[in-house]
């Protein structure tokens, strides 16, 4: 069955005649971006039978090199392709707003830190919780690795110029891991996007702020960071019907906010 | 009698370690099949991973690990083989014979993320493949390699050399006296290698994430050589940082169990008999 | 029968060239074995030492700086080279009393039905893939050593090398149970005819006996758990820093290498990784010549 | 009677060390030879040079010829397998295959290129019963070969042999690891096959020699000491050293 | 003279083979007993049951009795160790310990408890001196006991063995790897030892046993069949099988 399945979709490809779309896309990269486009994916693929669609995390570092080598059709990113890439002919979609926030283990009992003291505690500057009005704890940093997009926009958004993560924090390699690491280390505090944040792990006030999409529109939450997706050139024809319907009207409206990402137009930055 | 005192104190000893290296053993096994296989029902088994919902399962991943595994051995079999039969058979004891011996010594000794370091930028990116079965397997084969040399020299030489003397004298060529006689006899070490062989290729990950890949194709099985193949121990991996479902623990512990089940069942059903066999085959011919 | 002969004569001069064409096959894949290694070691090393076409990039500075910081120029590995021994050291500590009592145990102590339960189960201890150790080792000892020492977080080291001593276990046993077990019976008839008992025969005349044999077990277990990377890379918590503890986070060469594969090809990032790569199959080939080095100094 | 092998000034080396020292020897065709002398003193040795099994020990140099129908077999254009197949050889522990009797007997047959069965079960049968070892196995034709006595196996070796039809047998002691009756068939086997086959044997038994060779030669030391009919050899040796030994005076 | 060993009714079996059948024997102190026989015909085995050796033979099992100065080796409550302290061995082909001729022959008296470097000094030479050794061995006490020749060998294994003072040497073919004026060596040796101990000594040469035992016993097939003084048993010995055996009829 699967010898025939296979050969329909070559037929398909080969003559243009039939609408049905077939082929298969490759994306890696940011982790942050995983759930929307692994959902997007499924969906895309229960309207298009021919189309397949493997999705792998890696962070986005990952699925920059592996776009500009044509390792992957698509590179998810958290932040705009560096100099690194220019000249490699990379094409930029921007598709969402992922909001990030900063998570602590349950048994650490400060609420509220000001960008300041976040700054500080993720540099090691502070170690203990003591020092930001909680119990007497060490604090263990989980981060992300270089590679990883998230690491830079949280670089870029809360740690004084010039300085970088604290070196001695546990490094996991995607967002995923991040998150059950933070569940499972006393005193520990790190930094995702909102779609991963769920009730096993604990999600900081910042200065004073909530985060929830109301504070985020009305632009109290300053933690979020644009969404692209990469190709090398021009989009081939799957890959182009694929980002056309991350896009779509339909898909920003009904499905990004059910993600907790935010609509790519509904932020003017 | 202070050394008898000590004799048996060391006796006590040494059984306590026995026992400390099997109740390791139990107590991993215990640990993992007891959290994995209430997780395997058929669905789990053979059904096709979710990428967002839970209740996904890991068929294709099972289906990719035998493929890459078969395709592996078909890329290193004959070189293996070959080259091992070289070695027993022909090698004259002069320069080339050591240095072929010591390069296969060396490669044994290559750790595997250099071989998934090497496959990603030769297959992946160098040849344009992208993450590929063919490419995965073909890595993989750089590891089965040297130890199929090694096994294949190893069994041949355990044939008494009256078979030989036997088959030349009836005046059989050389290939005529290894395909029928030495092959035949010595066909029982030769599998208990092979197993060995793929045992270790069936929990390889470090090669595989890197050339293969971390998804699978949406159709199952896929023959396609040019698919990505993600496999159960390369998924294990890959599942600990995918919170995204949310059974993302239960589907690390079935893998975790099914994979040592695969590995059990490699072993009781073809190790165990074929060593059984390799046993006889030596107290006969001795 | 003159038809017969003649098939036979046909026959014959057809499987003389079989002959000779399998050997050929044979002498190929032979050469063809024996290159890969070269090509390896040629590709790694000529990309690895690229590196220091980077100014930034200093051998003295990657071999003897811990500061490792690519975007900031900083290019020292010292600290993944450190990590690399550390780990494999403790692995080594832990994992040799435990397999050369074993071994002793298997070859010279155990009744022969626990011997035949042993031998399969330590089989198995080789068949557990290795991300199976890692996800033991994360499910298990991460949470223990952060209970062990409050305030670490239980990646690190310590982890890693408990995986790693559980990974070679069955390795350096099953050398030395094989070095005990091929020991002549002479050696120990002639102990025990001087009434000694037979802690004192395993003690001064078994094991020094078998000290080369044990040590090719140990060098190889040695070489596993250098080259190990899944495993160590779920446990160690992958800070590019010596480690303060033994439940604190750090790397190690080959998890250095996991981590920084994001990097593109043809950068000094990624040339390091191939300088790493090179580092570690040194190590590893120098192994294989010390176990040379040793057998010969048995054989002598 | 034909000449059927000739070695002239033959040295064998083991490495550095020389075995065989100028040996010349001339064997007639359809005739029994019995090489005899104490153990060490290069008999087998000699024998493994005239089918060039010793090519299989790579530290073997040998100088002089071996002429088999007047040719040398370690010419150049020599074909090792062809020379093989003529002159064939019996081991001193029999050396049966681990498969099964009928698939030891077509082993010979099938490597030169005979496929079809029915030619195949005429061989096994006419080689078994050659070897006088039809009887005993003709029901238990698909057994395993592993299964017989010393002796059947050794006769069953002997068959093997016969059914690739060679021109000359060497049988190094073929019968030192069997008990008396077994021996004495294989004895007799000798007789029967040397109308059709050009025979030398290798046997540490003076009274085996004595009793189934026409010619005896006396080995020493690497040396070929003497060389003769064997009645004369045993009743009348022409050398001292000769004579010591079969007196039993050493060895 | 006393009784030093006496065996009484013993029964051995390896699994299921039968090895020695009902064996009685007495061996006075102070004497040297030969034992002698063909291949095969279990003259190792019993001695090895003298200081029970054989148990680390798993599959060996006995029946009867070894008395010792009138103790039952095979009792409950006997302690191997000690037994073997007071029933040394030398074996058929010498077996130093890979370690210096000092430490070869300090193993002994080490692992009994002595540790002082004097004592062990003084035991070393003594031990050394009565093996005659110590001529050719004084200058490399600290070389590997492997550079020695065959004989050396064994007459270290010899010295050994003296320097924990056993009551009894039991020796199994203890000259048969070495040349005849290592043997010589040896045989001297038991001579001076035989004052001082009680020695059972297993050997294929007849002319050995001759020379140096004061009674003989003659094995066959696992079943003592004669045992006497030496002298008479190889002059009119009261069995035809050893008759047939020492005027080398068989064996
Ligand atoms: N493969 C070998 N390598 C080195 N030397 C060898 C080899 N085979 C035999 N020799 C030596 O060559 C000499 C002759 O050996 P050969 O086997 O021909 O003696 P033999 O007369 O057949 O003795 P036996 O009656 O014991 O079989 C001996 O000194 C032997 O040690
Ligand atoms: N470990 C063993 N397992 C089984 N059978 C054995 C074992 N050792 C010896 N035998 C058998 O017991 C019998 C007596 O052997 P033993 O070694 O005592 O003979 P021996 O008189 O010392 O012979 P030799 O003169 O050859 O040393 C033989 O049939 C032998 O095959
Ligand atoms: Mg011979
Ligand atoms: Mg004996
Ligand atoms: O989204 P990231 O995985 O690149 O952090």
């Amino acid at each position: 069955g699967q010898k025939e399945e296979s050969k329909n979709n070559n037929g398909s490809t080969d003559t243009p005649k039939q609408e049905e779309l077939s082929g298969k896309i490759t994306a890696s990269g940011s982790s942050a971006l995983l759930p929307l486009v692994k959902h997007a994916a499924a969906q895309f693929q229960d309207k298009h039978s021919g189309v397949t669609i493997d999705v792998a995390a890696g962070g986005s570092g990952t699925g920059l090199k592996q776009v500009a080598e044509g390792a992957v059709d698509i590179g998810n990113s958290d932040v705009e392709a560096g100099k690194e890439y220019e000249g490699k002919g990379l094409v930029d979609h921007q598709v969402a707003i992922a909001p990030f926030v900063l998570v602590t283990n349950k048994d650490v009992t400060v609420e509220d830190i000001t960008s300041e003291q976040a700054g500080k505690i993720l540099t090691g500057e502070i170690s203990n919780w003591k020092e930001v009005g909680g119990k007497d704890q060490k604090i263990t940093i989980i981060g992300r690795a270089e590679s990883s997009g998230s690491r830079k926009y949280i670089k870029s958004a809360l740690l004084p110029k010039d300085k970088d993560f604290a070196k001695d924090a546990v490094v996991q390699d995607s967002t995923g891991a991040l998150k059950t690491s933070v569940e499972q280390t006393s005193g520990s505090i790190g930094y995702m996007d909102a779609p991963y944040a769920d009730d096993k792990i604990k999600l900081l006030k910042l200065d004073g702020v909530e985060y929830s999409p109301e504070n985020i529109f009305s632009g109290k939450w300053k933690l979020y960071s644009v969404e692209h997706m990469y190709t090398k050139g021009e989009p081939n024809k799957v890959s182009k019907a694929f980002l056309d319907y991350i896009m779509s009207e339909e898909f920003q409206t009904k499905e990004v906010e059910g993600l907790k990402f935010i609509p790519i137009n509904k932020l003017k930055k | 009698m202070k050394t008898k005192l000590t004799d048996k104190l060391a006796t006590g000893f040494f059984w306590l370690i026995g026992f400390l290296i099997l109740g390791i053993l139990s107590w991993f096994l215990w640990y993992i099949l007891s959290a994995g296989v209430p997780h395997l029902t058929l669905d789990f088994i053979f059904g096709k991973p979710e990428e967002v919902k839970a209740g996904g399962g890991v068929g294709p991943m099972l289906f990719n690990s035998f493929y890459i595994l078969a395709l592996s051995l078909l890329f290193s079999l004959p070189f293996g083989i070959g080259a091992g039969i070289w070695l027993a058979e022909y090698a004259k004891k002069n320069w080339f014979t050591d240095l072929v011996r010591l390069s296969t010594e060396m490669l044994a000794s290559v750790p595997s993320i250099v071989f998934g370091l090497f496959g990603s930028l030769l297959f992946v990116t160098w040849m344009g493949l992208g993450f590929t079965i063919l490419g995965g397997a073909l890595t993989l084969a750089l590891l089965n390699l040297p130890v199929l040399v090694r096994v294949t020299e190893e069994t041949l030489r355990a044939v008494p050399d009256s078979y030989r003397e036997a088959s030349l004298a009836l005046g059989s060529t050389k290939w005529q006296m290894i395909r029928k006689v030495l092959i035949p006899t010595s066909l029982p070490g030769l599998v208990t290698g092979i197993t060995l062989v793929a045992g270790r290729a069936l929990g390889e990950s470090a090669i595989l994430i890197f050339t293969a890949g971390v998804s699978v194709s949406r159709f199952a099985p896929d023959f396609n050589l040019f698919a990505s193949g993600e496999t159960l121990s390369v998924h294990l991996w890959y599942i600990r940082s995918e919170a995204l479902v949310p059974d993302a623990m239960s589907i690390a512990e079935g893998t975790a169990a099914l994979l040592i089940i695969v590995v059990l069942i490699l072993n009781l059903l073809i190790a165990l008999p074929s060593r059984y066999l390799q046993r006889k085959a030596a107290g006969k011919s001795s | 029968m003159a038809a017969g002969k003649e098939t036979v004569g046909g026959a014959s001069s057809m499987r003389r060239r079989t002959d000779r064409m399998m050997h050929w096959l044979f002498v190929g894949s032979a050469i063809f074995v024996s290159l890969i290694i070269f090509g390896i070691i040629l590709f790694v090393g000529n990309q690895g030492l690229k590196t220091f076409a980077d100014p930034d990039a200093g051998v003295a500075e990657f071999f003897f700086s811990t500061n490792w910081a690519p975007s900031e120029g900083e290019y020292g590995a010292a600290g993944f080279i450190i990590g690399s021994f550390l780990v494999t050291g403790l692995a080594l500590l832990l994992a040799v009393p435990i397999a050369v009592g074993g071994a002793v145990f298997m070859a010279k102590i155990a009744p022969s039905w626990m011997r035949e339960i042993m031998r399969p189960a330590v089989d198995l201890f080789v068949g557990i893939p290795s991300v199976v150790y890692g996800l033991i080792g994360l499910l298990i000892f991460v949470p223990w050593f952060s209970k062990m020492f409050p305030g670490e977080p239980g990646f690190g080291v310590g982890p890693a090398a408990v995986i790693l001593a559980i990974m070679i276990l069955p390795t350096v046993l099953s050398v030395s149970e094989d070095a005990l077990r091929t020991l002549p019976r002479s050696l120990e008839e002639a102990s025990y005819a001087l009434g000694a008992t037979r802690w004192q025969t395993i003690r001064k005349v078994l094991l020094p006996a078998a000290t080369p044999g044990i040590l090719t077990g140990v060098i190889l277990g040695m070489g596993r758990a250098i080259g190990e990377a899944m495993a160590v890379q779920m446990v160690i918590g992958n800070a590019p820093v010596l480690p303060k503890g033994l439940g604190e986070p750090t790397s190690v060469l080959t998890t250095q290498i996991v981590k920084e594969m994001a990097s593109i090809f043809g950068t000094t990032v990624n040339n390091s990784l191939f300088l790493m790569s090179l580092i570690l199959l040194l190590v590893s080939l120098s192994l294989i010549l010390i176990i040379r080095l040793v057998a010969r100094r048995r054989e002598a | 009677m034909n000449e059927k092998i000739r070695v002239q000034g033959l040295d064998l080396y083991y490495g550095e060390n020389q075995a065989l020292y100028e040996i010349d020897l001339s064997v007639p065709e359809g005739s029994i030879t019995a090489f005899i002398g104490p153990s060490g003193c290069g008999k087998s040795t000699l024998l493994r040079t005239l089918n060039r099994m010793n090519d299989l020990i790579p530290s073997v140099k040998i100088t002089g010829s071996v002429l088999v129908d007047g040719e040398n077999i370690y010419g150049a254009e020599t074909d090792v397998v062809h020379l093989r197949k003529n002159v064939g050889m019996v081991f001193q522990r029999p050396n049966p295959f681990p498969m099964s009797i009928y698939d030891n007997i077509a082993y010979g047959p099938r490597i030169h290129g005979i496929r079809r069965k029915k030619d195949l079960d005429v061989i096994v049968e006419r080689s078994l019963k050659q070897a006088a070892l039809w009887d005993e196995a003709k029901d238990r034709l698909n057994k395993s070969a592993l299964g017989l006595s010393g002796g059947q196996q050794q006769r069953l070796c002997i068959a093997r042999l016969l059914a690739v039809e060679p021109k000359v047998l060497l049988m190094d002691e073929p019968t030192s690891a069997l008990d008396p009756i077994s021996t004495l068939k294989v004895e007799e086997l000798t007789q029967e096959l040397k109308e059709k086959y050009t025979i030398i044997i290798v046997t540490h038994n003076m009274q085996q020699a004595a009793r189934i060779s026409d010619t005896t030669a006396f080995f020493l030391n690497g040396v070929m000491v003497e060389h003769g009919e064997t009645d004369k050899l045993f009743t009348n040796p022409s050398d001292k050293r000769t004579e010591d030994y079969i007196t039993g005076r050493f060895g």
